[in-house]
């Protein structure tokens, strides 16, 4: 029935919902509902031809009826469509404010173990290589990132990419274990900046104090 | 009701039985007979976002002492029948509404708006309440100890439809940050 | 999408927002007045007690620049006397949050804190409220939780227990608080199936709400969507009513 | 004791609280509304007029004209603010005083608290304003800052470009636009202004709350913590009768 494969595409929209990663782009499933959407619009003007641009809906209650019903089909798979890649550029979005750019996101492989590696599925982009988004997403994907760009240098001082995380700890109590050069060990424990010293407590020369 | 909410969407894929108040001849296939019409009496499962416009649209009256009709007629669907209805009024908890309808209330609620049913909207509402009850026990065991599966909690979210889900991951988030912060605290202690 | 978190505060940023409650410490060293964004701090002089944002008194505390003076809620007598009016006063409601600290104008009124702001051409008093009130200073009330009563127990006394007395008893005072309460939040879920349009919650915490927010802001919104059909019918018929009130009026005339 | 100190106590009235306090209030309980509101908030309503205090710091202050955002000043003062405490971070790490670097820890600590709430609030701004295609009423349009507004209005036309290229410029012309309103649904998004939430009275006041069985209405206390529809809230909190919390 007319509206099943649109169904489909939006039950591909709720899995990505609750996926980490972005599937592949259903270059098939979204060709085959825009196909649908041309083949009622052809069946209206079908429908329409016989009355010469006269049509009155009190004459033939059946042909209204089907008029209604295409018309009806084909804002369906309109909603289906535009919800499916209305969620797949949320998630897009939601990418790029993550810092990802159009390479990373253009190479990126259906990674978990769970999901299904389906390759068969996925676009081939102009390189040749895989990706899961469509060639009209890796646009996008630079569009949004030139956007994103543009609105972040009006707050410069913020970083409004950073972390949404409230801050806490930026600074720590760490004593010196070794000497690790321009740290001198003279006084034995320091008030630092975290972010500064967490590789030399990764490598053994800080220990972190709670 | 939101236009690219997906799970709007899918609620108006619910099907709902509609009866043709008229022969139609294009529309076999909806009762997968293409090679037929339609024929003025027959009951179809169609999906909300084409029953109900079918049957809010008024079809022009034929003669002027002919009153404006539907094209189709609808009916209240089987998730919402009485058996269901009787089952949820002697206890909530012993339905599992999953298998009903994965949107059993928003498909309910799009009911309500069509058809006057006090008596369903009650049960509707105090079957929603009580299942919530469940619903936040289950999901804040399930965030403190940061386990689905345990205790049957796979199990429970099996039976939950998605107004349901969603409710029971709020829950769970709830519960879940405020431990996460409360043991994050706790790391300073000396 | 630009932010991945649910509507209203999540418990991390709840605490972030507790971190700015005022709290007394005692200073152990000098330390000149910082130029803050938020305005100067005050100078410190040992051993004269100063009021500073929570956050500010944990990285003196944590470099052993100062000692915290714990508000007078949080002593064992006070949590004893809130344990006691928890459980034996209203099974249903909050022990009363404090009253509202008041102050001097200097001319012989008490007023409530608050800030005056200027909007065109009128004046404009701004009401402050927690994290804002000297809620958790020294000068607080006891037998009074505020508002984020848990968080500042639970951040003293994992950064500064020394400085609280009988820290023990205090944790468990805390948790038999913690365990009234959120019996009373959960029973609280039970109004919210009658339908009416307010709910009163006067004594929540900020955290306790944070951790029920999605659910109870969950439950509301279905009850009210179920109801949606009723509702409507309600007020027609309301409407109904009142026209007919008013034909009768009419007639009366 | 300082002059400055007895000065500040014994000053009776609430503008003893420093003008730049007072700015760090107004942001963060413009920061907790919009967090938990249903809808784009249409200004940061308080409104702080600073008087010339003793600590008043060496700035030009803007003074407010328009009393919406980001015309009320609040911002631009904030984040000027900020390029100066990052100007005297940068000034001050020379000097390695061990004095002078716990105030710099202070300094660098506060301000990454100021950054984070700056950040937060206009990113939670940022995600309404695409969840709801906001450029499309000239109502919710009037509630951005000229910045949000430009933001607004590329990213919906990116948006619509980008379903035009995947399939929409195969549709009937017709059926090409994102703002039909037809039928039972309307394309244009807007907020569930009947989302619950929750408010904070400030002042005593009647709360007139909407419920599906009855209306409700009570004599609410400062201090009350109150669960209402946000469209019976709005009124309250706009007038500075209550916050959301």
């Amino acid at each position: 029935m007319y509206g099943d494969l649109g169904n489909k595409l939006v039950q591909q929209a709720k899995r990505t919902q609750n996926l980490a990663h972005l599937p592949p782009y259903q270059t098939e499933l979204v060709r085959a509902v825009t196909r649908e959407v041309r083949d009622l619009d052809k069946d209206v003007s079908a429908l329409l031809e016989p009355f010469q641009g006269s049509f009155h809906p009190t004459d033939d209650q059946a042909v209204a009826c089907t008029l209604l019903v295409n018309h009806l089909s084909m804002r369906r798979n309109k909603r289906c469509l535009l919800a499916y890649h209305h969620t797949r550029t949320d998630r897009v979005e939601e990418l790029v404010w993550k810092g990802y750019d159009v390479v990373d996101l253009a190479g990126q492989q259906v990674r978990d173990g769970s999901g299904n590696t389906s390759s068969a599925s996925s676009t081939t982009n102009g390189n040749g290589s895989m990706s899961n988004l469509s060639p009209q997403e890796e646009d996008y994907v630079r569009q949004y990132s030139d956007l994103l760009a543009a609105y972040k240098g009006q707050w410069t001082d913020i970083d409004l990419t950073g972390s949404l995380e409230p801050p806490r700890d930026l600074f720590i109590d760490v004593r010196v274990l070794k000497d690790a050069g321009e740290i001198q060990t003279e006084y034995g424990q320091f008030y630092v900046r975290q972010g500064d010293v967490e590789r030399l407590i990764a490598q053994g020369y800080l220990q972190k104090l709670s | 009701m939101s236009y690219y909410d997906i799970d709007a969407i899918l609620t108006d894929a619910e099907k709902v039985p509609c009866k043709f108040e008229l022969d139609i001849p294009e529309l076999g296939y909806l009762d997968n007979n293409p090679a037929q019409p339609l024929k003025s009496g027959t009951t179809v499962g169609l999906p909300l976002w084409l029953a109900e416009l079918l049957a809010l649209a008024n079809r022009a009256p034929s003669s002027a002492d002919e009153e404006a009709k539907s094209f189709v007629s609808l009916n209240l669907p089987p998730s919402l029948s009485n058996e269901v209805m009787s089952a949820l009024k002697a206890d909530p908890r012993a339905v599992p509404l999953r298998d009903q309808s994965h949107n059993f209330y928003g498909l309910g609620t799009r009911m309500l708006d069509l058809f006057e049913e006090k008596e369903i909207c009650a049960i509707l509402r105090r079957t929603f309440v009580t299942r919530a009850a469940d619903i936040a026990l289950h999901a804040g065991k399930a965030g403190a100890t940061d386990d689905m599966g345990i205790g049957g909690g796979e199990e429970f979210l099996r039976g939950l439809e998605e107004w349901e889900r969603k409710l029971f991951k709020k829950a769970h988030d709830g519960a879940k940050g405020s431990k996460e912060w409360m043991e994050g605290v706790k790391k300073h202690r000396r | 999408m630009a932010l991945s978190l649910p509507s209203g505060l999540v418990p991390t940023e709840v605490a972030f927002l507790c971190e700015m409650e005022m709290i007394t410490i005692v200073p152990r060293q000098r330390l000149e007045s910082i130029p803050m964004l938020s305005g100067k701090t005050p100078a410190l002089r040992p051993p004269r007690r100063a009021d500073l944002p929570l956050w500010l008194a944990l990285l003196l505390k944590k470099q052993r620049r100062a000692n915290i003076v714990p508000p007078p809620w949080l002593l064992p007598a006070s949590l004893q006397e809130i344990v006691h009016l928890e459980t034996n006063y209203d099974p249903e409601a909050f022990s009363p949050p404090p009253p509202p600290p008041m102050r001097s104008d200097g001319r012989g009124v008490a007023r409530p804190y608050a800030t005056t702001t200027r909007s065109g051409n009128e004046d404009k008093e701004l009401i402050l409220a927690p994290p804002f009130l000297p809620s958790c200073t020294q000068d607080a009330p006891s037998g009074y939780l505020p508002y984020h009563w848990l968080e500042i127990a639970e951040t003293l006394l994992a950064h500064a227990a020394d400085d609280i007395p009988n820290a023990p008893e205090v944790r468990a005072l805390l948790r038999d608080l913690q365990e009234v309460r959120a019996a009373k939040m959960r029973a609280s879920t039970r109004h919210l199936e009658g339908g009416g349009g307010v709910l009163n919650i006067r004594g929540v915490g900020a955290m306790e709400l944070a951790e029920s927010r999605g659910f109870v802001l969950g439950v509301v919104d279905g009850v009210r969507k179920l109801g949606a059909s009723a509702e409507a019918g309600r007020r027609e018929e309301l409407e109904r009513g009142d026209d007919e009130d008013e034909s009768d009026d009419d007639m009366g005339l | 004791m300082d002059i400055d100190d007895i000065l500040r106590e014994v000053d009776p009235a609430s503008q003893s609280i420093p003008a730049e306090t007072r700015d760090l209030q107004a942001l963060t309980r413009a920061w907790v509304s919009e967090r938990s509101s249903p809808e784009l908030l249409q200004y940061v309503h308080i409104l702080p007029y600073p008087p010339i205090a003793p600590t008043t710091p060496v700035l030009t202050r803007r003074f407010p004209s328009v009393y919406s955002w980001p015309a009320d000043g609040l911002f631009e003062r904030i984040n000027d603010r900020i390029k100066q405490q990052i100007e005297r971070v940068e000034e001050m790490t020379g000097d390695m005083d061990p004095k002078t670097n716990f105030a710099l820890i202070v300094i660098q600590t506060e301000l990454e608290r100021f950054k984070y709430l700056v950040r937060s609030y206009l990113r939670a701004r940022i995600a309404k304003v695409f969840e709801k295609s906001i450029a499309a009423t000239a109502d919710l349009r009037a509630r951005l800052s000229e910045t949000e507004q430009a933001y607004a209005t590329r990213h919906q036309a990116l948006l619509h470009n980008h379903y035009l290229s995947s399939f929409l410029s195969a549709f009937p012309p017709t059926l090409q636009n994102l703002n039909d309103t037809a039928g039972n649904i309307s394309m244009i998004e807007t907020p569930d202004l009947d989302t619950a939430v929750f408010i904070r009275l400030l002042k005593e006041t009647l709360v007139e709350g909407h419920g599906t069985d009855m209306d409700d209405d009570m004599d609410g206390k400062s201090g009350d913590i109150v669960i209402l529809r946000w469209s019976d809230a709005k009124s309250l909190v706009d007038s500075g009768h209550a916050e959301v919390v």
